[in-house]
C-alpha cells in the first residue's frame, strides 16, 4: 500500500467542512477508520451477523471463528504470548478499571502504594484513586522534567518496599512524550513489581511487543487503532489472568452455576461477560489488517517526518509555544499562543476544516503541572500530510488576525 | 457561521481585559463554576444590599474570549440592579443564547443591549454555547446562595 | 411499514444457509440489524466520524449531537423522566453489574438480602453473587411453578427487613414467561425496596414504560432489540444514579482531578468513562425508529400471532415437550424432544437452515429447576413469518428420521 | 457436510445403549468434565492395575448423541489396554477429529478402529467437536491424576 495517497483509502476525507477539505488533526482523540474497516462491518452485519459461542447454527460457527481470527491477530500483532492473554473489553478506561479493581482486590491493602507519572489520563488514574478511596491506598506521581520527559532517578526513588504496582502510559496524550518503558519495567521486575502499560496512544504509532517489553497488563482502545468504537483490548499474562478474581460477572464468563455457588470458565472467557462487540472485534481484524499492509516501519516513519516538519514549521510561527520537548516524541504536539485561548484557537481553526482538540486532554494533573489550563493539540494519523500541517499553519496565522494581534 | 460575528471588537476588547475582574471586598454571596470538558473556571463574588440589590460582582477565573467577555459584560450589566431585573437579565441572556429572541428589558440601556447582543455570535457555535453560559448559571448559583458548584452540564 | 414483507429490510435473509433459505429463530440470543440500522453505522463512519463532547470541532459538534438524539429516542421509547435517566454501557450485563457494584459498596452489609427468582439468566445472578462473596449478603430465589410462573405469594413471603433489593426478568429467555413485575415492584415499594428490572429480552417485545412500572433500575442490550453490538443501556431513577458511586472510572465521567482528589461530573456522564461505542450509540436511533415506524402494537400483534401459531402446531408433533406454560407468554419457546438431545437437534435444525439455540440458555438454575440438562429454544424477531414456523417442524420431523425414531 | 455421516447408525446405537455406564467399583482414578457453554458433563471412573494397565474404565453423565456415544466408544477401545497404548489411542483419536489423518494403533483391531473412525464425521461441524473430545480429556486428565476439572475450551 502506498502511503503517499493513503487518504484515498479513508472515506471522511471527501467531506467538507465549512466549505474545506477535512485536515483531521484529532486522531489522538479517536481515528478515522480505512474502508476495509467500514466495510467489514457492512458485510458482517449484512450477511453474517450472529452472536458468537453459544450457539451451534452455521451463522454462530462462522461468526466465533471470525471474533477468534481477530484475537489471535491481536495476539500476533503485540506478540502475545497465547490467545487467553487477550481480553475484549469495550475500552481501555476498562482494560485499565479491570486490573485496577481485581489486582486492588486481591494485592492491596491500607498504606500499599501504587506508583503512577504526572502524565497519566485520568483514565489511568481514577481507577486507581477508586483504591486510595475503598483501600486506602497511597498514590505516588513520578515527576517530569520541563521536557515532559519523566525523570528516571525520581522515579526509582519512588520506588519502596510498600509499591504494589506501577502503573504509566507509554506515550503521552499531550506532549507526545515516548516513555522508556521498557527501562521502567526492568526496574519494577527487579523489586518483583508489576507494570500496567496504558497503551492507547502507542498502539498506533509505536511498534508493540509485549513480550520484549515484558509489562504484565496492557491497555489499548481500538477506535485509536483505525478500528470500530465499542472495542477495546486488554493483554494480561496469562498467570495473572488465572490468578485475579473475575470482574464483571454473567452470561459467557461462568463454568458451573448453582443457587450456592459460581465457578468461572478459563481464559479468555472468564473476563468476557455478556454478549461482546461482535461486529466491531470481527472488523478490527481489518484495521490490524490495515496497518499491516502499510508495514508498522513505513507507518512510524511517515509520522516521524511529519511531526518533524509539523515541529520545525510550528517553531517557526513566533506566537506559538510548544509544550514539552521530551527527548522521543511522536505525533502528538499541544501548543498555546500568546493571546488567543486554545478553545478560540480551535473555534478559528475550524473555520478553516481544521479539526484539533482544546482543553486540558483529560489531564488536569500535567497541565496543573505545567501551569497551563488548557492547551490545542494537533495529533497525527497514518493519513496526514505536509500539506495539513501548512493548512493547519495558515490556520494558526489567521488566529492572529481574528484576534488583532500583531 | 461567521467568525467576525463570533469575535466581535467587544467581546476581543472585554476578553483581554475584563471588567470587575478580583475579588470585591465584604461579598456575601459567591459560587463556583466549572467546565469539566474544557476545563472553564469562574468563582463569582456578590455583594447583595438589604434589599437584595446587586451592590457589588466581581469574578476571578480563566477560559477563553467568549467565557471572560460574557462574565465580565454580565458584571457590568448586572451591578447595581435589583434582585428581580437581575434575574429577569439573566433569564433573557440565557434565553437568548439558546436561540431566543433578542434581550428585552427596561432596566438596560440601549447601549447595555448592544453589549449583551455582542454575545448572540455564539448561537452559532454549538460547542461554545457553555463557554458563555457557565458565570451566568453561576452567578444565579450566587444569588440563590446554593450550596453547588455549578457545572455546565446545567 | 407493512409488516408481511418486513423481512425484505434485512439483507441476512438473502443469505443461504447449507443451500436453504435462512429461517433465523435465535432472536433471544441476538436480533438481526434492519438495512436502516446497518446504513446508519455505514454513513457515520463513512461521513461523519468522530469521538464526542470533547473536541470543539463540526465533526466533534454533529457527533455529539447524534448522540444525545439516541439518548432522548431512548428515554422516550422506554418513557424515563430525562435523560439523565438514561446510561449507555456495553451490554445488559454490564448495566446490571453497573448497580449491583454501586448499589452493594453503598447498602449492602452481611446478613442483608437479595431476592432474585428461578428464571434469572446469569447475567442476573453473578453480579449479585459477588456481593455474597464480598459482602456475605444472603441471596434468596423466588420458586416458580411447573408453568414456569412465578409464584407471587411464595415471592412476598421470601421479602424479610433485611431484604435490600430485588433483581427480576421481565421476561424469561427460556420459557417466555412475561412475569409481572408492575405487581413485583408495587409489593416491593410498599416495604421499600428498590426493584431491577433484566429487560433484555422484553425490550423488543413489548411496549416498555419505566414510569408506569415504577422500576428503580431496567437493563437493555442494543444488540437484542435490532440495534449493533457493543451497546447496552441502563435506566435508573434520577435520585439513585446522584446518590450512588461512580462505577468504571477515567476520561469523561470527572469534574476536577488533582494529585489529592477527584470530584465527577453530572449525570449522565458520571457512569459514562472512557470512550463510548459512538458509532454503534448513533446507529441504534436508528433501531428506534425501525421499531416505531412499525408501531409496537403491531409488534406486538405479530409476535403474538405467531407464538400462538407455532405453539399449536408444536404441541400437534408428538415427540415434542414444550418447556413452561405461562398464563402470559412472549415469542421464546423451549423445546425437547424424546430420543434427540437439543444439541442434536440444532445441528440437524441446521442443515435445513434453521438457526435455533441449543443448550442452558444462560440459566442453569432454571434449568436444573425443570430437570432438565439443556433445551433447544426458538425465539422470534419481527422478520419472523408462519413459514419459517413451518419449516420449523418439518426440520423437527426431519430430527426423528436422523435419528430412526417412529 | 452430510448429516448420515455424523449421525451413523454405530454412533445412534452407542448413544442410545451407551456401554460402560455408571460407575465401577474400586476405581483408583477419576475425572469430571464439563462443557460450560452447553452443559454436558462427564464422569470418568478408571482402574489402573499395578503395570498401570487400563483394568476398568467407566462413566457417567449426561450429553448429545455425539458426545455419548463417543465416551462409550472411549470406554470400549481403552479398556485392558496398556498405559502407553491407551494414551497412543487418545492422541490418535484427538489428532484426527481436529483435522489429521485416520487413527493407527497397533493395539486396536480392524473393528476397532472402523468404531472409532464412525466418529470422523465430526470433523465437519467444528461446534460439535468438544462434543466429542470432551470424554477423551477428561480420561487423559484421570489418567495423569490432574487436580483439576477439565471443560473443553482446553
Ligand atoms: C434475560 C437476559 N438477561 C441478560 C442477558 C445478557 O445480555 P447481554 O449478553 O447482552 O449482556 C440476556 C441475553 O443473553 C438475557 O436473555
Ligand atoms: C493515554 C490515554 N489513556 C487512556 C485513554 C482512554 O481511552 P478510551 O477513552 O478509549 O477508554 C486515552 C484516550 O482518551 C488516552 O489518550
Amino acid at each position: 500500500m502506498n502511503i503517499d495517497n493513503i487518504k484515498s483509502q479513508f472515506p471522511i476525507f471527501s467531506k467538507k467542512i465549512n466549505g474545506k477539505s477535512l485536515v483531521y488533526l484529532d486522531s489522538s482523540n479517536s481515528s478515522q477508520k480505512p474502508m476495509c474497516v467500514i466495510n467489514r462491518l457492512d458485510t458482517f452485519y449484512k450477511s453474517e451477523f450472529s452472536n458468537i459461542g453459544r450457539s451451534i447454527h452455521s451463522l454462530s460457527v462462522n461468526a466465533t471463528n471470525k471474533f477468534d481470527e481477530t484475537r489471535m491477530s491481536v495476539k500476533k500483532f503485540i506478540n502475545a504470548g497465547s490467545k487467553e492473554e487477550i481480553i475484549f473489553t469495550k475500552n481501555a478506561t476498562e482494560s485499565i478499571n479491570l486490573i485496577a479493581s481485581t489486582f486492588g482486590q486481591q494485592n492491596i491493602k491500607s498504606g500499599d502504594e501504587i506508583l503512577i507519572t504526572e502524565l497519566e489520563h485520568h483514565s489511568n488514574y481514577v481507577p486507581w484513586h477508586y483504591l486510595r478511596e475503598s483501600k486506602g491506598a497511597v498514590i505516588k506521581f513520578a515527576p517530569i522534567n520541563e521536557d515532559g520527559d519523566i525523570i528516571i532517578s525520581e522515579f526509582e526513588k519512588l520506588i519502596t518496599p510498600k509499591t504494589k504496582i506501577i502503573a504509566v502510559t507509554h506515550l503521552s496524550n499531550v506532549t507526545g512524550t515516548i516513555v522508556p518503558v521498557k527501562e521502567i519495567i526492568n526496574i519494577a521486575h527487579k523489586k518483583n513489581i508489576p507494570v500496567l502499560v496504558d497503551g492507547c496512544q502507542s498502539a498506533p504509532h509505536i511498534k508493540i511487543d509485549v513480550k520484549d517489553l515484558d509489562c504484565d497488563f496492557y491497555a489499548i482502545s481500538c477506535h485509536k487503532v483505525y478500528g470500530p468504537t465499542g472495542v477495546g483490548i486488554l493483554y494480561a499474562k496469562k498467570d495473572w489472568l488465572e490468578k485475579l478474581p473475575p470482574y464483571i460477572g454473567g452470561g459467557g464468563m461462568i463454568s458451573e452455576v448453582t443457587k450456592e455457588k459460581v465457578s468461572y470458565a478459563q481464559l479468555p472467557e472468564k473476563y468476557e461477560a455478556g454478549t461482546m462487540p461482535t461486529a466491531e472485534v470481527v472488523a478490527f481484524n481489518e484495521s490490524i489488517k490495515f496497518m499491516e499492509s502499510i508495514g508498522i516501519e513505513n507507518l512510524i516513519n511517515h509520522e516521524k517526518k511529519l511531526t518533524n516538519y509539523a515541529l520545525e514549521k510550528l517553531r517557526s510561527i513566533n506566537s506559538v509555544q510548544l509544550v514539552g520537548n521530551p527527548k522521543n516524541k511522536a505525533g502528538v504536539i499541544s501548543f498555546t499562543i500568546k493571546g488567543v485561548h486554545p478553545h478560540d484557537i480551535a473555534t478559528i481553526l475550524d473555520e478553516d476544516g481544521v479539526a484539533i482538540r482544546a482543553g486540558h486532554h483529560c489531564c488536569q494533573i500535567l497541565h496543573k503541572k505545567l501551569n497551563l489550563p488548557a492547551t490545542a493539540r494537533a495529533s497525527f494519523g497514518i493519513y496526514n500530510t505536509k500539506d495539513d500541517i501548512d493548512i493547519l499553519c495558515e490556520a494558526i496565522e489567521n488566529c492572529r488576525k481574528v484576534f488583532n494581534l500583531k | 457561521m461567521d467568525l467576525k460575528e463570533l469575535y466581535q471588537d467587544i467581546i476581543l476588547e472585554h476578553g483581554k481585559s475584563p471588567r470587575n475582574f478580583g475579588k470585591c471586598k465584604n461579598y456575601n454571596h459567591q459560587a463556583r463554576g466549572h467546565n469539566p470538558l474544557c476545563g472553564d473556571q469562574v468563582h463569582v463574588y456578590l455583594k447583595l444590599d438589604k434589599e437584595k440589590k446587586v451592590e457589588q460582582l466581581t469574578f476571578e477565573g480563566s477560559g477563553c474570549a467568549i467565557s471572560i467577555a460574557s462574565t465580565s459584560i454580565m458584571t457590568e450589566l448586572v451591578k447595581g440592579k435589583s434582585f428581580k431585573a437581575s434575574m429577569e437579565i439573566i433569564d433573557g441572556f440565557l434565553n437568548m443564547i439558546k436561540g431566543g429572541s433578542e434581550v428585552k428589558s427596561n432596566d438596560l440601556t440601549e447601549d447595555q443591549k448592544i453589549k449583551i447582543m455582542s454575545l448572540s455570535g455564539v448561537k452559532q457555535y454549538p460547542m461554545r454555547i457553555k463557554c458563555a453560559t457557565l458565570s451566568w448559571h453561576t452567578l444565579i448559583s450566587a444569588m440563590e446562595n446554593k450550596d453547588k458548584d455549578v457545572n455546565t452540564e446545567i
